[in-house]
């Protein structure tokens, strides 16, 4: 496991890939933890049923914002029905950072944002 | 402060190793921590005289109530009540707030008036008024000046002969600033308005005198001066006690039932419905008699002094800025500042893991926030048990957090 | 219940002497005695993990929460409750029913509609609703039968599609009776209304399963069962929380606040403002897993098997009438009583005498004194820590009690 | 001090010497307890500024009942001025009986009664 501060984690958070805009977006969703202000917002290109681009942008603690950034990094590719079938569990094992009950919500944040751009998907 | 090791002694948790290094707590304006006397108060009860209060003719019975009762005559002297029946025992300072809410405000709410509170308060102070006004009384917010204090001229301006309220709190839990609350009485009082005081976080730091503040209503946590969780206190002038409406109904604060009808008891029991915590109300009394021999005015000292030592420290930090008085004699012991680009919960965890624990967020004050321009901070806050050492174990780990961001 | 005696051991204050007797106490109705277990947990607490909870991100704020919360799951699990969302942290059961009265009741009181309670209720489940009366909705009270019970065929005539509310005790504190509360709700969600069940007499006592009862709240006190004061519970289903107004505003019940506007949390920290009373909440937990190692099964049986012993030891008894069932199987172990021509203060201060720890008084039950045409009452309850041998002490007592009146 | 429930109490109890009604009373008060239900109810017959009979009926508790009975030796005959100077604590001493703080109650119900009865006086 990954500490919550590990080199990788700060890299992702310093210099995130996956910050930005999608113009033409076909999903796009925000979502907040209002204890602590964190926000993310989730943009999704999906052509036929696949992502073909995922950006984010936000506000927040380095976990929300790292995970974030990994967690497009993970769906890129995928079919939206893969995506969606994520659970929060593999995606907590994906990242693999050893997280306090309180952080874990932080962790969650954009998780649950894709979760919700992908309902109707 | 004179003999603090011997002070710390006093505390058992103090002792804990939290990720291997020493405890540093620096969170009591969220919550304080206890002295053995505090926790041996309430074993003893426990073990000795625990009864059901008031109703009883037994011996234990007997114990029970008059530990409860003195519990109550101990608060009252410690804020200089003039008499224990002013003493209404609560949850917590927000309950005490609430019971003012419910009692006194909301049966004049459909005919109209206003509140004024302050863009510094606690959520405490806060969402009940919002309640109120949604019965139809006006609310209004009190501006803060660019030294962190509430406007006077501006709220004296707000102020005019429709308000029934105005509500500030003694010292802000984010910005450490003391309130001139002696002029805001005056302000309110001047205009034929009441004047309630949340003193959660005064009550605990330094001498208050309910008399010569004049309030009308003030409260407090019993968790935040040492003493336990589930205990706070409702201080009100008797008239207003008397002539306010209850606010629970049920056992104790009855005399007489019928079906048809019930007549209340005397102030206080009248606001104290069901088995009270007769055990928080035990340790209270111990936490108050333990502070009281300390002295109120030498904990203030002690405060200004770490206050003194944190400001001048934080001063030389590069990239952290702090929020509120910078003149320790206006302020509690409470810093809240930010580190920039590093969220302040990212903070308080990497302090944690240096075994130094502080808070981070909106600390129930999220208007306040806005109103500064942040999203969050976080706070490090000092009580009797801190010394100056515990100041620079602070500033240490903030420079370690700078350093693993590279700020 | 076999090693009563080692279990007796458990409770420190059962060693103290009392006017040099050894203390035999019988008003667990009123309050029951803490074992060294639950005293422990809150001390531990104290010293080991104390923290405010919910808001932080440091290592002892995070033991607290998880403290805090793991008693919410406990007592779930105790009540048999869907899920811990539906367990309410209050005061007391008071607290409980008052919560009820102000979110859901209180909304519906100017249009009209009844609340039906009985004759046999405490206190706390008669004055609230006389309260929610006053603001428009009826309340009319079912009467008892000649055994002691709720009259089901009148209740089932009172009750109507207006009605709102049924509420009763699931045991009487003065008389005992265990009501049939399955029926009882059925009578009352035929009729669209909601029922609430007073279960400070019951949970302590009995096995009790919120599913099975299938009531929309129950309400009860964590003192009455081993616990702290200052903690009780309030269980509602999961529906009515959800749709409920807040009852207290403040800090911990809201999600965002600007001075405008208030989101509130989720179920159930909607209901709870303001810091809980985290050590309450610890003993709690301590209390019930005392409760469920012994098993409320074993306990109900043990209860019965001294309230058969003391129904047939009062029985012997000339000029003393008792109130409440007979049979040892449809009643909690609590005997109420009267010594012919001898106040029920002069019977406890007497008994008292001889260390044993009884009630007196009207027990919280005017009306229902009213309705047995007693002005008050001596009343004698057992918990798990009484034996056969305690209710000898106290007809020994009772014996000398007519010896020093001539009865 | 006497015992709560010594003898004389008891005797004054079982046996009071001034239970009863006063017909033509020139004050009569009724005081209650309403936490434990005693009551009394004091028959005062006042003639030139003296107490010239006095009688109570009533329903209590041992010590409410003879204290009631105690208080009415002390006071009759006695200048309703001098009566009503009959302080709290006097009067309690004169009763000699040792009190818990749950009993005074009961012992001062009558006093209560009579100050509220002599109160124009
Ligand atoms: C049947 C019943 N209901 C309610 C209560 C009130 O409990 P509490 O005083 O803990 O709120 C009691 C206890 O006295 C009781 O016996
Ligand atoms: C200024 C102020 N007011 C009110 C409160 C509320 O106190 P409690 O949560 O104990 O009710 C607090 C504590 O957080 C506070 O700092």
């Amino acid at each position: 496991m990954l500490d919550m501060y590990a080199e990788e984690i700060l890299e992702r958070y310093k210099d995130p890939v996956n910050r930005g805009e999608i113009k033409n977006a076909t999903a796009e969703v925000h979502e907040t933890n209002p204890l602590c202000g964190d926000s993310v917002d989730i943009y999704l290109k999906i052509e036929n049923g696949k992502i073909s681009e995922a950006k984010f942008n936000g506000f927040g603690c380095a976990i929300s914002q790292a995970s974030a950034d990994l967690l497009l990094d993970e769906i890129r590719g995928k079919s939206s029905k893969d995506a969606k079938s994520l659970a929060k569990e593999q995606f907590l094992k994906t990242l693999g950072i050893s997280l306090s009950p309180a952080r874990l919500k932080c962790a969650l944040l954009s998780w649950y944002a894709l979760m919700i751009a992908l309902q109707d998907r | 402060m004179k003999g603090i090791e011997k002070l710390k002694k006093d505390f058992p948790i103090l002792k804990r190793k939290i990720n291997g290094k020493n405890l540093v707590y620096l969170d009591s304006a969220a919550t304080s921590q206890k002295p053995v006397q505090v926790i041996k108060a309430i074993k003893d009860y426990y073990e000795n005289s625990n009864a059901n209060v008031s109703r009883s003719v037994h011996k234990l019975g007997e114990e029970a109530t008059e530990a409860y009762e003195n519990a109550r005559k101990t608060v009252a002297g410690l804020i200089n009540a003039n008499s224990e029946k002013e003493i209404v025992f609560v949850r917590n300072a927000t309950e005490g707030i609430n019971l003012v809410a419910y009692s006194y405000l909301l049966p004049l709410a459909p005919s109209g008036g206003k509140i004024i509170s302050t863009v510094m308060e606690h959520h405490s102070n806060i969402v009940p008024w919002q309640f109120i006004n949604s019965h139809g009384m006006d609310l209004e917010f009190a501006d803060i000046t660019k030294n962190f204090g509430i406007n006077l001229k501006k709220l004296n301006g707000m102020v005019s002969k429709g308000t029934k309220l105005v509500t500030t709190t003694h010292a802000s839990n984010v910005l450490g600033t003391i309130n001139e609350v002696d002029k805001i009485s005056k302000i309110a009082h001047d205009n034929g308005s009441l004047f309630l005081v949340d003193a959660a976080q005064s009550v605990p730091h330094m001498p208050v005198d309910v008399q010569k503040l004049d309030c009308d209503f003030l409260a407090f946590s019993g968790h935040k001066m040492l003493g336990p969780t589930g205990i706070g206190v409702l201080y009100a002038k008797e008239e207003h006690l008397e002539s306010m409406k209850p606010f629970m109904y049920g056992g104790d604060m009855i005399k007489t039932v019928t079906l048809e009808n019930t007549n209340f008891n005397d102030i206080p029991w009248k606001f104290e419905a069901g088995t009270p915590n007769v055990a928080g109300a035990v340790g209270l009394n111990a936490a108050v008699n333990y502070l009281k021999k300390i002295g109120l005015d030498k904990i203030r000292k002690h405060e200004i002094v770490l206050t003194k030592h944190a400001l001048n420290e934080f001063s030389k930090l590069d990239n952290v800025s702090t929020y509120g008085p910078q003149d320790e004699n206006k302020k509690g012991c409470v810093i809240s500042f930010n580190v920039k680009g590093v969220h302040p919960h990212d903070v308080a965890s990497l302090l944690d893991r240096e075994g130094i624990a502080t808070r981070s967020g909106h600390a129930c004050a999220q208007p306040l926030m806005k109103r500064l321009g942040v999203k969050a901070v976080a706070r490090a806050s000092g009580y009797i048990y801190n010394d100056k050492g515990d100041i620079d174990s602070l500033i240490d780990g903030i420079n370690k957090v700078k350093k693993t961001f590279g700020v």
